[in-house]
């Protein structure tokens, strides 16, 4: 069985993977994908810190079934956010959405 | 020799992907390949085709896809309650109950706009 | 030459490739609940479904390949085999094979945790259940990339029709289902089986059998809910651009699905390879599915289409309506103590 | 054989990942994600929470991934193709300067700060039924606020998407 801390750097790798695009990307859609992998890295972290303790602690996974459900809705609205976007000022480039106007 | 499960799923998928993707190639490297403008056409009941395949249809039903990313998630904590059902002491099963009945106000909204046709 | 003195000689190797075949393991995959069964099963479907649609139009159907035709679809599949794979113009030619080859990979794998007898299954999996609906979810996305991919207005509104039909009744499917799950306590397939010696979860569920087959209809894209394919409107709905031997998967994938669902409401509805008479426990299997997959095959040749927006609308409402009402149903069981015929 | 799997899931996550960001096409990048995220169930599948990686499927690919697609589809233009603009080099190294930091960063004090408790059992499954039982007893309340959430996704998301007359700027309707 790996050690705990390759579990720990793969969800890094993939936190860090996230913020890369987050940082660099400027289609809305994309910026959604960084926000998915960040939450996913961190819900990796939630299991594998809970199957490594002692005896295993079933609270990592119960907030990981919150966690999931989470990032979903955040999703659908992210989504519906993107379109009115769309429909509105007829880009999904992030740069061109600085203007507060409805 | 005792496999886990999830090992035999994946022994079974790769043997399946062994016997189907023969077959891709084989069909690929047997076909012709010529190209021809009136072959390569999408079929348009005959007619020349026209316009963009790909156009913004049916925005008209995006309430129920909004409605089944909610349900899919209602579900799957729904599994767990109907697992625990008979372990749980009475009262706390119908927390659950609780759970539902906040859904059913945005529900019958979401119906109600996707009755809407005018405001897709 | 001093590294070669481990190796295994030729008739080591050839002994261990004959335990491997011969394992049980190894038959259980290859040949009975694995590749062959579904394999062929699926071929005999497509002949089944020819046939029995021909009986009830008053035609007689495949005649000439071998005995009643039975030979027809080795006809078909060798046919499509040497067919040119034509993919239209701005089609994504590499995408539609991938989707192609992940349909069949999709639709085969739920047989992994179906029990076709006692103990008579590939992986015994204590999460069977949500292992096979979690499996059948992958298919919208699969098919509205097919519908993306093709470039074609008939492939795309196909996909789009099938995909909100799928998941509209995906929801009513699930929760059909989990009165089942909270009458036995698991979500073991095979346990699931034996809690039904007594009595057969289509008595106490009977509005729970009726809410699943309706929506196994509905995700298998049948008449009457077979709209993203309704031939006289859409052609061949997300399949028309597909061809030859990718034509070939995605059919296969159907029916493949098609024995597989069927299979999956014997499992939890009629009783699995449980049956009265001392016959082999698969055969019973076996003989229930191929009834399950008949009456589906048989309401395709004498039902009507609905509408799609109505079929929606009703999958929201109606159906969804009636999971949570065998909820109810299986709660008033359990409070009234009846449980304990269907304990394992 | 469980290492051979982690390397391979792990590879598959992060690979899949890092094409999901930088494919050229927007469709190609969202099947990138649903391999990564079905990579990570694998993942959790490794540490024995097969509920959870089954849920993960489900929501995650069946369904988010579905939504994605599906947006993606409806923001379209020119021939399928979304225009993206060119995105300058200046900021695709600062992106990786910067996530390569704070991902050593995280990763070393995570490593670091980790309690490892090396007795931890060979092979572990999560009771089912337990799981059940804590979620609805000993997370009741945030139960009832996920419910309140999701009602509050499908008002806002349904708000959001709806087309309003008013807003038009025809002016014409009504």
């Amino acid at each position: 069985m790996e050690p705990l801390s390759s579990y720990l750097i793969v969800s890094s790798a993939l936190l860090g993977i996230g913020i890369y695009g987050l940082v660099s990307k400027r289609n809305a859609i994309r910026l959604l994908f960084s926000v998915e992998l960040i939450v996913n890295a961190a819900n990796i972290n939630f299991v594998a810190f809970a199957r490594y303790s002692n005896p295993p602690i079933l609270s990592g996974w119960d907030i990981v079934f919150y966690s999931v459900a989470a990032a979903a809705m955040e999703a659908t609205v992210g989504l519906a956010l993107i379109l009115v976007a769309f429909r509105l000022n007829g880009t999904i480039d992030v740069r061109r959405l600085n203007r507060l106007r409805g | 020799m005792a496999f886990d499960s999830w090992t035999l799923m994946l022994i079974f998928e790769f043997l399946l992907f062994l016997g189907i993707f023969p077959l891709l190639i084989f069909g690929w490297l047997m076909s012709a390949k010529g190209r021809n403008a009136i072959r390569d056409a999408p079929f348009e009941s005959g007619q020349t085709h026209l316009g963009e395949a790909r156009q913004r249809y049916m925005m008209q039903y995006y309430p129920y896809l909004i409605m089944f990313v909610v349900f899919d998630v209602v579900a799957m904590f729904l599994f767990t309650w109907g697992l625990a059902f008979t372990a749980l002491p009475f009262a706390q099963d119908f927390l659950f109950l609780v759970f539902l009945v906040i859904l059913v106000a945005p529900l019958g909204y979401a119906l109600y706009l996707s009755g809407k046709t005018e405001v897709w | 030459m001093k590294r070669l003195q481990g190796l295994p000689t030729f008739q080591e190797l050839v002994s261990l490739a004959v335990r491997i075949i011969t394992s049980r393991t190894f038959l259980e995959i290859v040949v009975f609940p694995g590749l062959l069964n579904i394999l062929l099963s699926a071929a005999l479907l497509t002949w089944l479904e020819r046939k029995v649609i021909a009986r009830v139009q008053l035609r007689i159907g495949p005649l000439y390949a071998g005995m009643w035709g039975i030979l027809q679809p080795i006809a078909d599949g060798v046919k499509l085999m040497f067919k040119e794979m034509i993919f239209p113009e701005l089609a994504d030619a590499k995408l539609l094979m991938l989707c192609a080859l992940s349909l069949m990979l999709i639709a085969a794998a739920p047989v992994v945790a179906i029990p076709f007898g006692d103990g008579l299954v590939i992986a015994n999996m204590d999460i069977g259940l949500i292992y096979v609906f979690a499996v059948i979810s992958l298919f919208p996305s699969v098919i509205l990339l097919i519908g993306w991919g093709s470039n074609s207005k008939f492939s795309f509104l196909g996909g789009l029709r099938s995909l909100f039909q799928q998941v509209s009744y995906e929801i009513p499917m699930w929760l059909s289902v989990l009165g089942i799950v909270m009458l036995t306590g698991t979500l073991n397939l095979s346990q699931i089986v034996k809690a039904q010696q007594n009595v057969w979860f289509a008595l106490p569920q009977v509005l729970g059998f009726v809410v699943f087959f309706t929506a196994v209809l509905a995700e298998l894209e049948r008449i009457p809910f077979d709209l993203p394919e309704a031939e006289t409107e859409l052609v061949m709905g997300w399949m028309t651009e597909l061809s030859g031997v990718a034509f070939m998967l995605g059919f296969l994938a159907m029916y493949t699905k098609l024995y597989l669902m069927s299979a999956l409401i014997t499992t939890l509805f009629l009783g699995g390879w449980l049956g009265p008479f001392t016959v082999p426990q698969p055969v019973w299997f076996v003989l229930k599915t191929f009834v399950v997959a008949s009456i589906i095959v048989i309401i395709r040749g004498s039902f009507p289409r609905v509408r799609v927006d109505l079929l929606l609308k009703a999958g929201w409402t109606r159906l969804l309506l009636l999971a949570l009402a065998n909820i109810f149903v299986t709660v008033v069981l359990i409070l009234l103590g009846l449980d304990w015929v269907w304990r394992v | 054989m469980p290492d051979i799997a982690f390397l391979a899931l792990s590879g598959l996550v992060i690979a899949s990942a890092i094409f999901a960001l930088e494919a050229k096409e927007l469709i190609y990048g969202a099947v990138g994600l649903a391999f990564s995220l079905i990579g990570v169930a694998g993942l959790f599948v490794l540490l024995g929470a097969e509920y959870l990686a089954m849920f993960q499927v489900a929501v995650y690919v069946g369904a988010v991934v579905v939504l994605i697609l599906f947006t993606i589809m409806l923001v379209q233009r020119e021939s399928g193709r979304i225009v993206e603009e060119e995105e300058p080099g200046r900021l695709g190294r600062a992106g990786v300067l910067v996530a390569g930091l704070v991902a050593l960063a995280v990763a070393g004090a995570v490593i670091i700060l980790a309690p490892v408790s090396p007795e931890a059992p060979e092979s572990y499954r999560v009771p089912l039924r337990e799981l059940g039982v804590s979620l609805a007893s000993s997370y009741a309340v945030a139960l009832v606020i996920l419910g309140l959430l999701i009602g509050a996704t499908v008002l806002g998301g349904l708000t959001l998407a709806k087309i309003d007359r008013e807003e038009k700027p025809s002016g014409t309707a009504q």
